[in-house]
Formats: structure tokens, C-alpha cells, sequence
């Protein structure tokens, strides 16, 4: 899970991106597209002073790879990679950064761009944000447990809904 | 036997605690022992209906029976990125 | 034209693009979306060894100016950014790259892709491919007068259609 | 009065040069202008119908006049990226 090959999807250092974008391998893929989400200094009205993110790994080390492969298949983007930082932030650090390639720049926006929202409404990451104000909150989140309608009280809301209460984009 | 849940997200923040150990009587389903541990913790019940489950890197699904001391994580609503 | 938060978009070196991420800047924008055309490997069967670039920069330098501008406003992307390189490029090297940063990822993505489609169709830069067979051809391009319609007989190709002309995504 | 034809992309292949200059006589659209330099060199007449037109920085309408000795940029049609 360490090799610079095969990294740890879940990360506690600031995520290094140069190494994620593979230059030197995919010569038939001209198109790379890369996504990194970074802390925002605010959160609808409220002024955010720095995020904890925590993630329960066995399992989000396996769906990160999972979304990877069938994002790769579905989009023919031979090459599919997402880091999720975990631990505390600060405004402006990386908290994800996805890196999608192929032949071209179609598909590589395509593999990406579902890549990272999978990997945000799917994986089991969370994220506490604290407050200028002093207090902190769990962001409202996506419900993943596989036998629980969409439509229940709490984990009916619509993804547009709820996206406002992401830190970022 | 013995079942360890393990909190994770705001569940740590409700419960206070990383884990908590629950003996229950064998077997019994995920359901059963959800509920069993929001009767003990009402203050979680909300968030356990909402939570996904897993045993190591395996979602498990609440009419999935347990045999044996077993270690689930609960996984809240998450919100990655 | 060549200080760091205005740099030249048509580049003859290598396009470095850690400092068009602009990472410490945009503390409310929780989204980053970059792309980078690389040089591929073949063109439709041909097998490429290497490309060229060229520009007419007083007018590529404007217009690219103008397009990110425009798309910057247009999605509520503070910060857009396109490079593009001249001169010979082996297969591999970054041909075009393209940075946009918004408050949340849908706009960075748009903007971005938006940014790298009109960069590529409008602005006056021609690349011209050399092949393992020893001939060389420029790619079909878009006309880009603004007095000639569309639809003239060369003109008139649609964008899916001469898109396979091109030399990466 | 004297034109300069800035050749770029695929029309300097195939004019074989950077540049030509073209004696016209005052004033003339560069619709015209264009005509007469296709007729002198007919290879490069069907390009020519398809390229964009500067000056410096800014563009050129086929209908313009031209009034006094020009440097004419002659953009064929663009695939950047």
C-alpha cells in the first residue's frame, strides 16, 4: 500500500501531487485532469478555522480502489488515482486530489470528475469543521449503509441538498 | 458472546467513547443487535439508523446473522473531500 | 507579460506548472480543477515521434487572456490560467495546460474544460506532427475568421468531427 | 503603396517563406488585397479562403480598407492543445 506504484489511498501527511500525475507513463493518453479540493475559509455564513477529517481505512482503502477501477473502465481512462488526506487541516491544504488520463480530454474530465464524487458521497471519510465562533460540527453527510432506503427521514435529502454543507467544492 | 462497536465521525463525538462492548446472546442479526445497543445508548439511536456497518473491510448488512465475538464498525454518514 | 502572476501564455520551455496552481492564494475556493494535454504517441493509425508548435503570439497572448476572462466570469471561477507551449515537444511534454480555481468543484471543472475547448478552437496556434515514416502534416484545424462563415465547405466540419484529428485529448 | 503577408501555420510550408510583399494600389479592402495575392500565388489560394486576418493584436475584417504600407498576419485555420 506504500509503493509509489500502489500508495495509500488514505493519507496523514499533505498529500504530494507531482508523484500522483505519472508523467512519464501513458504515452497514449493525452489528456490528464486533475481535481484537488482544498479547506475553504467559510462554510455558508460560518468562518472556518481548520477541518479534522477521520476516515475508518480498511474499508476506504478498498472502495477508493474500487471507484478507481470502475471509474477507469466506464470512462476508458487507463489510469485513475484519488488521495484523501485525513488528520487536521488547515485552510488552503489539499484534502483531495484525484488524477484521471486518457487518450483524451473528454474522458479524462469524465473520470475524474465521477471519480471524486463517488469517492466523497461513498467512502467512509467524515469531516469536523471547527469555527471562529468556538464551536465545531460534523458535516452532514451521505448515508452508505447498503440496506437503508435513500428515502428514509435523515438520509433523503437530495445530493444538491446537502453539497452546500460540503466545505468545498 | 461479545460484540465491540467501534465509533467512528460523530458517533465518537456522541458516545465519548472509541468503542463500547455489548454481551448479547448468540446468534442474533445486525438489526437486533443495533437495536440492543440504541436501547442501551438512546442518545446514539438516530445516528445507528443511519450508519453503515462493517466487519474489517466488509459492509455487512443488518439481516446478516452473528455467531461469534465480533468487532463492527459504525460507520455514520459520511462526507469526504 | 512575464512576471509570476502574469506570465506569458505562450511559452517556449516547459511548462512548470506548480506555480500556476496558485495554491496560497483563493481561500475561498474549495475547488481546483487542472488539465494537461500531453504529446501522444500516434494520431488516428500514424505512429507521432514528435510535434511542433507554433503561434502568432501578439494575438494568442490577447485572445487567451480574453478567454479566461470571459470563462472566469462566466462560472464564477476567480482564477483561470492557460499555458500554452511552442516549439518541438517530444511525446509526453505538456502542450497546454489549464487551471481554474472556484468555490466549489462543478465550476472549477467547467471552467477549466471550457477554458482548454476554446484555447484549442480559437486561438491562433498550429501544430504541426512528424511521423516514423518520415512525413509530417499540420493538423486540421478551426478557421477562426470572423468573416467566414462556419459553413463553408472546409470550414463547416463539426467540432466531434475534426476533434479526431487532433493530437491529444 | 506595399503589403507584408506574415505566412504562419501550414502557409509558411507552403509558400516556402516567412514572408511577402505585395505592391497594391491605395485603397483597397483586404478582400481585394487577399485576391491579388492569391493570384499571384495559386497554391496558396485555398488556404488563404479559410485564414483569419491581424494586425498586430487585432483581428481584420475582409471588408476593411486598407490606406497605407500594412503588415498583414495570415492565420490559418488553429489546433492548439
Amino acid at each position: 500500500m506504500t509503493s509509489p506504484d500502489d500508495p495509500s489511498r488514505i493519507q496523514n501527511q499533505p498529500l504530494a501531487l507531482e508523484p500522483l500525475l505519472a508523467w512519464h507513463a501513458f504515452p497514449d493518453c493525452g489528456g490528464l485532469a486533475m481535481f484537488a479540493g482544498t479547506v475553504r475559509d467559510h462554510h455558508d455564513e460560518k468562518s472556518v478555522l481548520s477541518l479534522t477529517y477521520t476516515a475508518y481505512a480498511p474499508l476506504a482503502e478498498k472502495q477508493i480502489r474500487e471507484i478507481e477501477r470502475a471509474v477507469s473502465s466506464k470512462h476508458g481512462a487507463p489510469y485513475v488515482r484519488v488521495l484523501h488526506r485525513v488528520g487536521p487541516l488547515s485552510i488552503g491544504e489539499v484534502a483531495i486530489c484525484c488524477v484521471a488520463r486518457a487518450p483524451h480530454r473528454a474522458e479524462a474530465f469524465a473520470a475524474c470528475k465521477e471519480a471524486v464524487d463517488r469517492v466523497k458521497h461513498e467512502v467512509p471519510i467524515w469531516k469536523e469543521e471547527f469555527y471562529a465562533d468556538g464551536s465545531s460540527a460534523f458535516v452532514e453527510g451521505c448515508c452508505i449503509a447498503p440496506d437503508i432506503e435513500a428515502e428514509s427521514p435523515a438520509g433523503g435529502r437530495h445530493e444538491h441538498e446537502h453539497h452546500h454543507h460540503h466545505a468545498h467544492g | 458472546m461479545t460484540l465491540t462497536f467501534e465509533f467512528h465521525g460523530q458517533l465518537l463525538r456522541l458516545s465519548g467513547a472509541r468503542e463500547q462492548q455489548l454481551p448479547v446472546a448468540a446468534p442474533l442479526t445486525l438489526q437486533a443487535a443495533l437495536d440492543q445497543l440504541a436501547e442501551s445508548r438512546p442518545e446514539l439511536a438516530a445516528v445507528l439508523g443511519r450508519c453503515a456497518c462493517a466487519i474489517g473491510d466488509r459492509l455487512i448488512l443488518r439481516r446478516e446473522l452473528l455467531q461469534a465475538d465480533t468487532r463492527i464498525a459504525l460507520l455514520p454518514p459520511v462526507a469526504g473531500g
